[in-house]
């Protein structure tokens, strides 16, 4: 192929994006529309995974040390603890501190004037929260640790609901990521469809398949291109527009910043550039058959 | 004399069972001018059609230079096409492109320079006289100035045969001469022709080759013929 | 006489600047057969447009049944067209339609009784020569088969004006003779009729009333003309 | 209009819809694409409604007696905060019953042989969550009642987080809404503009404007209906399918059950419906004047 013959391909498919108007606007509208919906489906999952690590990440064990252990022991227990595989942080709770954190949480006025009932305590995070029952485990084993709790049960059920928010966002992504697809490619073939006159003249004039193929496949490179643009434009603004809001209104809520999304955007228009590129590449020809 | 082209047995039923040729024997030397003729309906365009492979016959062989293209894969008819210059009969012209564009991208389909294009594309064009409507589109042209822009596309690759569809069935008589004339100036520089036409009072008085279809069948071939009132 | 069609001080220029027609005055009479000749680009088509308003002229007023056409809403011209029938030069058959529900269409659309329909469609396709071609759809007819199919269509309601652009330009000269016959026969009836045509034999044949157009200009008006070769 | 026209506009929309073959196809699999995704999003945040009125219908007020009232002044006492407006429910927990349950959550062995230091009090559950904050202050002024808590604060961002909750999930479904609405009308007109020639000819022969528009309204009408229909029977799949998963592995999610959704499906049937046979109609408008 000659280079001219690539500068030809390159101004037919600038001269048609022109000439066809408002075809161009609406495929790049219905690119613009399908990755705004996978785009935000993405966002969500994505959202998902990280308030699911959130919650995760705060599950942590508690060991109590038995009441008869002393000041050195508890050291020695401390660093044992610390040499487990898999764990990430270890914080001693005296006994006074028990009591105190206790008195906030029941009512000062209740326990006043009782004894100290509560043991000396550690707490442990783990690196992985799945880990934690096995760690738990190996703690139990320490000399001079009482009872090891970590919400047995409720964890496990914390991990399924994370698990299932997980799986479905994955699944719906992946169903909308589908429905994008076919609503670009669907879009492309029908503006196609209407030019299926033009392409049969061009192949009775002699073209080959490529020749009317490559213009049409760069036009639609550069209408997926612009779509995926106006896409990303579009949830960026929506995007940090939420995440001020539920920031300022729900500050319990913390979602994932902007700036976590930069390496997903040049995803979605490398996604858009290339379905409208192959959505126009193979919606040609069976119109090329001439 | 070669012939530069030959059909063998040659029918083509139509899906739906329409017989638009019927055995058809012939053989085109090289350089030779032919008037296809017959009334409407003989399977004049479908003759033209199989030649440059817009159908593909239901019997028989067709050969171009000696090649059968009947045999062509479908990455070769390009490169059939390329060598025959075709006027249709409902024109086809890109309806995107000016009268300029239609005409010179029958040159950049054979990636023909630039500069060659700028340099033969007005001259094909004045030959047909529209050089006045150069940047016009299709929609914005009358029948005649259509049927002309066809043929000039037809014309600027200087193919070695040009088969024309009526090109002269939207043409007044005056500039149907102009178009014929300017066709056997072309033919007698080498390249061979076959032109289906209605036009009885050119055929008479260009006395070329006439083949005459008949409800699919070819009925006549007569050299220095006429169209040929009765059969 | 009355006149069915004036045009007074008609001009036409296209966007883009090309002067089709300039300063027509002409009066057509009820049931006159007028034949409108002239070179290719003269302005023929542009004339005939004007009359069905498919185009609006830049200039002055065009009456039809003495109501001016250039001044109607918009949710007139449907009426307007349904007293003329047109046979375009580009055909316009609906693609997706076989050839009798093409003509059915035209009876459709004026809200005729299917009893009415099936009596009256069959009638008109057989008087164009059509009826073995009567289930096909427009791409599977010859170029002259289309042009006769056009034809139906605009007689089928028995119309006022029958306004027919080259109704003969893809026909042999003896199916071209049987159009105009038919054509003669219907003027006969009261019809009036336009048609613009290359066909020199045949007008010169018919001795009807001839406009011929130059460059956009009515250069001549001749009860029972000739085509005529030299202006 | 005459009947038999009318039978013509319907021959006429249904013949064309099958001889347009794959065309309607796509416009088909437009509408079904666009009002899945409105229809999961109409499902997400009508559940997110659900979730919200289901935590917040936890809320309660606890209201601590006074030590020193006795059995009838309790009874009493139930009585007032019964009839106060907007209180849904009322239950006493004895000091006894306070204590099982402290213990249960504490841990039993820590608390063993302490006086119980517990007061009773009452539950009370309101009709409006929003109004807890009101009820709890008449609580309060009821003679006998020591203290009134109802997590101040927390119920305040409770509803801060449900109010957000919906209002995120109606704004992200205005907007699905929107882009389902331009997907649909979209393709409608990309499939008219491929038939623009057909309708100028019509046109030509003297059809009038609503001659031609009728049959293509009806057309559009069947496209939207039929791409409805696919739309609602692959959501009803996909939810029930979603629903029984989550009851059977996230026992501690409901969601609403499938039956909800019936009065929803057929608006989204008649938005499918009259968004083809609008989209059409009006797209068509510009391709009458000729
Ligand atoms: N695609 C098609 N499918 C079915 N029948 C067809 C098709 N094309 C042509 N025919 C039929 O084949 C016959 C020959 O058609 P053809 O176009 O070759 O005629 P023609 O000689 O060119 O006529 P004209 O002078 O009117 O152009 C006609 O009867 C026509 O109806
Ligand atoms: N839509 C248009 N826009 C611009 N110019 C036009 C348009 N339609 C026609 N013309 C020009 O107006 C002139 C007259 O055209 P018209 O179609 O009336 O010619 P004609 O007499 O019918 O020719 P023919 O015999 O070739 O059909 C031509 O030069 C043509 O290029
Ligand atoms: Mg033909
Ligand atoms: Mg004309």
């Amino acid at each position: 192929m000659k280079l001219r013959t690539i500068r030809y391909f390159f101004r037919e498919a600038f001269v048609n994006l022109f000439r066809n108007g408002w075809m161009s606007l609406a495929s790049i509208g219905a690119v613009a529309s399908a990755l705004i919906i996978f785009g935000s489906f993405l966002m969500i999952s994505i959202n998902f995974d990280y308030i699911a690590k959130n919650v995760e990440s705060q599950v942590e064990i508690t060991a109590y040390v038995e009441d008869s252990v002393d000041k050195l022991k508890i050291n020695q227990i401390e660093y044992n603890i610390k040499s487990i595989d898999g764990v990430k942080e270890v914080v001693f709770v005296s006994k006074e501190q028990a009591l105190e954190e206790f008195k906030k949480q029941v009512g000062e006025e209740l326990l006043e004037g009782i004894e100290n009932p509560l043991p000396n305590s550690f707490r442990v995070k783990v690196e992985t929260p799945q880990e934690v029952a096995g760690v738990a485990e190996r703690i139990q084993k320490i000399d001079g640790i009482e009872e090891v709790k970590y919400g047995k049960g409720v964890v496990e059920k914390l991990f399924k609901i994370t698990y299932w928010m997980r799986l479905v966002g994955l699944a719906v992504m992946a169903i909308f990521a589908a429905i994008s697809v076919f609503i670009i490619s669907n879009t492309i073939k029908i503006t196609v469809f209407s030019r299926r006159r033009e392409i049969s003249i061009m192949k009775y004039i002699g073209a080959t398949d490529w020749f009317v193929r490559w213009p049409f496949l760069i036009e639609g490179m550069l209408l997926g291109f612009t779509g995926s643009l106006i896409a990303i434009a579009l949830l960026a603004t929506g995007y940090s527009y939420l995440y001020d809001m539920v920031k300022m209104n729900v500050p319990m809520i913390s979602l994932l910043p902007i700036e976590e999304f930069y390496d997903y955007s040049l995803g979605l228009l490398l996604m858009g550039t290339v379905l409208g590129a192959f959505g126009s590449g193979f919606s040609i020809r069976k119109f090329l058959r001439v | 004399m070669q012939h530069i082209i030959e059909m063998v047995g040659v029918s083509k039923i139509y899906p739906g069972g329409c017989a638009a040729l019927k055995d058809i024997n012939v053989k085109i030397g090289k350089g030779e001018f032919v008037f296809l003729v017959g009334p409407t309906g003989a399977g004049k365009s479908t003759f033209l059609k199989l030649l440059f492979r817009e159908e593909l016959p239901t019997r028989g062989q067709i050969f171009i230079n000696g090649k059968n293209i009947t045999r062509l894969k479908p990455k070769e008819v390009p490169y059939l096409r390329r060598r025959l210059g075709v006027v249709f009969q409902d024109f086809r012209l890109l309806p995107q492109k000016t009268v300029y564009e239609n005409v010179a991208f029958a040159m950049e389909v054979i990636e023909a320079s630039p500069r060659e294009i700028r340099r033969r594309v007005p001259k094909v064009i004045e030959m047909v006289g529209l050089s006045h409507k150069m940047n016009s589109r299709p929609h914005e042209l009358s029948g005649g100035e259509q049927q002309r822009a066809a043929l000039a596309r037809a014309l600027v690759n200087n193919p070695d045969v040009i088969i024309a569809d009526e090109p002269t069935g939207n043409l007044d008589p005056d500039t149907s001469w102009e178009i014929m004339k300017l066709l056997d100036e072309i033919n007698k520089k080498g390249t061979t022709l076959i032109v289906a036409t209605h036009a009885k009072e050119l055929v008479d008085a260009m006395k070329k080759r006439v083949l005459q279809l008949e409800d699919g069948r070819l009925v006549r071939d007569e050299e220095r013929g006429v169209y040929c009132c009765e059969t």
